[in-house]
């Protein structure tokens, strides 16, 4: 069996990036701060690698990630970081009217192998325009693939795999991984995209949780298992591909549906998997379908709002039984 | 020049520099949550720019934003209790330091997103063209917000449409861990002026009444119609970016000498006994002021309220 | 009865931007080439209203968000235009972070009284770039409220309540709709937001259709009542508000939802009402919830391609017939 | 000077020419769908600018891009059939104007978002230097596409890290139907290059060899690891912004006085002849071998297959 440690998902990343570029000369780094990180992740490596392939750039979202794709295009595999998800919004004309078309609009010319990696979600009273989820956003733009990794061990390889595609990713990190510990494996693994992980077998309902909400799901399931609740809980990995089979096959066993995400609740990721679920899989529901998730409202500054605006496990579990009642 | 004005000059310099130093210790002491940006160091550019608008001119401010507003008139116990994120706060502890605002002292709003707050504070200069009501706006900014695609944006349409906005770039020669050479390779900001037709104007953001003069100058260009200017003031920050920021950056010798020779404060206070023969006692007197200002405003803070979670989604919608 | 007239949807929009022009002086325009549109919805006006009130902008959609968020701040009521709504990814920054949350952010000292107008959707062979249908995503973000008209007369009421509102609005205006022609109160009338509007009443299925889709619908709504088929369609009018009530009663009468968009269907329109009937009115559906949209694909340049993107009047009715089969 | 190199010129001015007259007509007479930008007038740009770099350099373009493919060397029979709309386009008849692309003759892509195809190009030039493979790039773009915050941080980053980038202003006067003056307002865009510490040229764009001059300067220049220059050409398109434009914006006077005394063809032709001797005859012989190359084209596509319905969703990923 392979060796394992316990890292952080800080250090998952961390390990990821520098495994990839000691792997593959064309893999190189360029982002806000990577010199000094704000959560640290890049810290040492552009004294690892120098500064032509650790590239600490200007505040200039559109220019990075411009950056990213015209290097992608030309041969090499940029990873570019955005120092904040909510950032995202500022190149969002890039990574959807460029980054995501070009192979297609070129008739298959184009390649664009490249990541955008990028820390996510709330926890931090970082209030409205630095907390938030926008994964979602993302799963209605065709042409960018999705990774959403919940442990160390996903981070570490999830990202490895979104490094060596040829087509874009773009790679959530949720900020209170960052420092959450995990066994990963030493050296080199990859995990698949497209492949849902059951993070607790169950037989009573089906958890769809993404990112920081597994952990969430993992303790409301540990408490609803004293009350003889089994719950099977799936980290779907990557949301697109979204991997609505392992999904489905769980919803058949357990009968009922619930999805958790901390991004806005409307439109969220549990919308496309509820839909799917109406569509596809209708008959096997004996209860309607349950999404959790962040309300819809702008993340407040305020930790007593802010915690108020998420779903805990005690809600997980309180809106579990709910279901079963 | 008049001595209750250069005493208020210093006495804005001297609230925003004492609220600052109480956030730190606040911060330090776990009572405010978040990230905190302080303005320490740069107080001659709030203080001398605002002084040259009128109290219902506008401010458009940044993630570094306490300052601004402070000088813009800004109440500091509400200002205190929105950091400490009670109801009371001037944003009702929805904001944070990353958006503290306070719209009655003309405040556009604090930005947590690089150069956004520039494109607003751009419209609002719009809106006093439209309403002819000869308001003027001061766009507040750091030297690292200069490179992003809105402040260009920015800067074309306002001298294009000869906006009466006075874009004031505080260049404190980093931008978060990033020092001025590694993220442009000019010199001299204001020279980015050129590139829509604008005025470009340097000036030492540690003298607190240079800063006052040019700004004076730019803002009668802009009530006069004649359009914006672009001012450059530099500055320099004593803190880290944000509190626990661990500087690997910058030396320590180098902020030592920048807060033992070119504290605004200290220059100004120099300034004020020697040049402007003030009494030493007129300076004790607002210090004390001061000091219990802030002081009250810890316990305005630390006593009121959090909010009720029961109103979280308030004012999502009007 | 108030006085009709036909006019096509280029006119009502034209007719309402006037008609608020003229009833309230804090109304202005801005954008890019209002002089002589794209489109030509905003041509005469700056004849009309002059260069102060109808303010051609340089191609800078950041400052014309930015500039129209800044003057709603401050008293004015502006009324942008984003030339394609595929530009819109521009400015997705000010209109996320900033437009949205403004008032929120700032517990309710700000009002954001803007509106922003955008021409959507496809059928002119305009490429990946310039034919997107974007209003899902905007669902997904807290503090926008979204029209979504599908008639010279919707155009025309919607519009007048958006630049009446307090709120910031999207408000898009499908390029095939410019032309279509349609019967509008002469003089003032306003909408409701949130109010779905029964197209056309039926008994067997309830279709939930937006903007170019509504009239598709109605067609294949025709050819199915040579069956028997009795069709309703609902249009919701607004995305945000959404009148699920007007849904859900549909459903309770016909036991089916069909809903068709013009967006990528993964993360559309139709994913947030399957889920939100999965949730709140399974036990209705009697049949699973069929979603129709654009393909998950950039749209290409090519006629014959372009058209197999989209639901047509055929496959509507096919797909219909196969529910109700 | 090299006469094989100047009717070379001539060859690529006259290929462009011809090839956008055509496919105006075939867009009027129904065979192209969609909005056409054409490069008419602009010609000596693209020609002069390209004969400056190497086959494998690559170039950067816009909405306007047939004139930027055909001069790095794209096949018309290939960019016919893309207009079409037909699977032996260049892009498989996915792309159409707007997005027309030879990646094999080293275009990144011709991107329909004002100011995209900036930040992309500049992308190529930070490859080119990773990769030390001393190529370089030329990035196309119009006087509108500078009023883009895009435009703005590419520069800033070109300058910061001395990217092999030459970027080409094609000053046409016009954006979509705002002139220069209403869009900013400053008179040379070139100025712009100070504000990144970069070199700013105003070129004739009307005079292919002043083009090819300038560039192949600034190619050497970035060649050398010296970084990026901003050439701005002044030019003028002989047609709408796009086909079926109203043209309200100009006087019929204006675009016939630079199609009369502008024609940067008719300039060069005129030159050839008299101060470089060409024979007129080898020039007849190049214009009757690109009549029949485009008239081929034509039927290249008219005969072309139309893509396949039941492929439509290959290449969405790889
Ligand atoms: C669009 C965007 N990118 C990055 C950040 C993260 N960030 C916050 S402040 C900052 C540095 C800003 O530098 P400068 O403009 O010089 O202001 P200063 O902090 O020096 O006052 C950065 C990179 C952000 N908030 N927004
Ligand atoms: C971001 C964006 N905004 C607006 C447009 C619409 N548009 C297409 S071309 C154009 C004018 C561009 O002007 P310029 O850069 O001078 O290029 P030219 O057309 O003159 O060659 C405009 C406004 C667009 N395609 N992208
Ligand atoms: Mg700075
Ligand atoms: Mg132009």
């Amino acid at each position: 069996m392979a060796e394992m440690k316990l890292i952080t998902g800080k250090d998952a990343i961390r390990d990821a990036l520098i495994e990839e570029m000691k792997r593959d000369p064309k893999v190189f780094l360029l982002g806000e701060d990577l010199e000094q990180a704000t959560f640290g992740v890049t810290d040492g490596l552009i004294e690892e690698f120098g500064s032509e392939r650790v590239r600490n750039t200007p505040i200039s979202e559109n220019a990075i990630v411009g950056a990213a794709i015209g290097a992608a295009l030309t041969g090499m595999r940029p990873v570019a970081e955005i120092m904040f998800a909510d950032f995202l919004m500022d190149a969002m004309d890039p990574i959807v009217n460029t980054m995501a078309k070009a192979r297609f609009m070129t008739g298959g010319q184009a390649k664009v192998p490249m990541v955008i990696r990028t820390p996510s979600g709330a926890g931090l009273s970082a209030g409205a325009q630095h907390s938030q989820s926008p994964e979602a956003l993302f799963m209605h733009i065709p042409g960018i693939k999705i990774a959403v990794p919940s442990t160390p061990y996903d981070m570490k390889g999830l990202l490895k795999t979104a490094i060596r595609s040829d087509d874009p990713v773009l790679f959530f990190e949720h900020k209170m991984l960052y420092y959450e510990g995990g066994d990963v494996h030493v050296g080199d693994y990859t995990l698949p995209f497209g492949k849902a992980d059951i993070k607790r077998k169950g037989k009573d309902i089906t958890i769809v949780a993404v990112l920081a909400m597994v952990k969430k799901a993992l303790l409301a399931a540990d408490m609803l298992a004293a009350d003889g609740i089994e719950v099977e809980i799936v980290d779907p990995m990557t949301l697109n591909p979204l991997d609505m089979e392992t999904i489905i096959g769980s919803l058949k066993k357990t009968k009922r549906l619930m999805t958790i995400e901390e991004g806005a609740r409307t439109g969220g990721i549990g919308a496309e998997i509820a839909a799917r679920v109406a569509e596809e899989a209708l008959d096997y529901l004996d209860a309607p379908i349950k999404r959790l998730g962040g309300r819809d409202c702008p993340i407040p500054f305020s930790p007593v709002l802010e915690e108020a605006m998420y779903p805990t496990e005690d809600s997980i579990a309180a809106a579990v039984k709910q279901m079963l009642g | 020049m008049d001595k209750k004005f250069l005493l208020g000059l210093y006495e804005t310099m001297f609230r925003i520099r004492t609220f600052e130093e109480e956030v730190k210790k606040q911060f330090e002491d776990g009572n405010i949550p978040g990230f905190i940006h302080l303005g320490s160091g740069q107080e001659a550019v709030s203080a001398g720019a605002c002084a040259a608008i009128k109290p219902d001119d506008n401010i458009g401010s940044t993630h570094r934003g306490h300052a601004n507003l402070i000088a813009k008139g800004g109440r500091t116990d509400r200002m205190m209790a929105e950091l400490f994120a009670r109801e009371t706060g001037s944003c009702k502890g929805r904001g944070g330091c990353l958006h503290i605002t306070d719209m009655s002292v003309g405040s556009l709003g604090a930005n947590g997103i690089v150069a956004a707050g520039i494109i607003v504070a751009n419209g609002a200069a719009l809106s006093a063209k439209l309403q002819h009501n000869n308001k003027v706006v001061l766009t507040f900014f750091g030297d690292g917000a200069t490179n992003q695609g809105k402040f260009h944006e920015a800067m074309n349409l306002a001298s294009l449409w000869a906006l009466p906005n006075v874009f004031i770039c505080e260049n404190n020669l980093y931008g978060e861990a990033t020092p001025l050479a590694k993220h442009m390779k000019i010199k001299d900001i204001a020279v980015r002026a050129k590139a829509y037709d604008m005025p470009g104007v340097v000036v030492d953001g540690q003298d607190v009444l240079a800063v006052f003069d040019a700004v004076t100058e730019a803002v009668k260009r802009a009530r006069e119609g004649k359009g914006p200017t672009l001012i450059e003031a530099k500055t320099y920050r004593f803190h880290g970016h944000h509190i626990g920021d661990p500087e690997t950056y910058r030396t320590k010798e180098e902020v030592e000498e920048w807060m033992e020779k070119r504290d605004p404060i200290k220059l100004f206070k120099a300034k004020l006994l020697k040049e402007f023969k003030v009494n030493a006692s007129d300076i004790d007197s607002i210090d004390k002021k001061i000091l219990k200002e802030i002081e009250d405003a810890v316990k305005f803070a630390a006593q009121s309220p959090t909010p009720d979670p029961s109103n979280l989604t308030e004012n999502v919608y009007a």
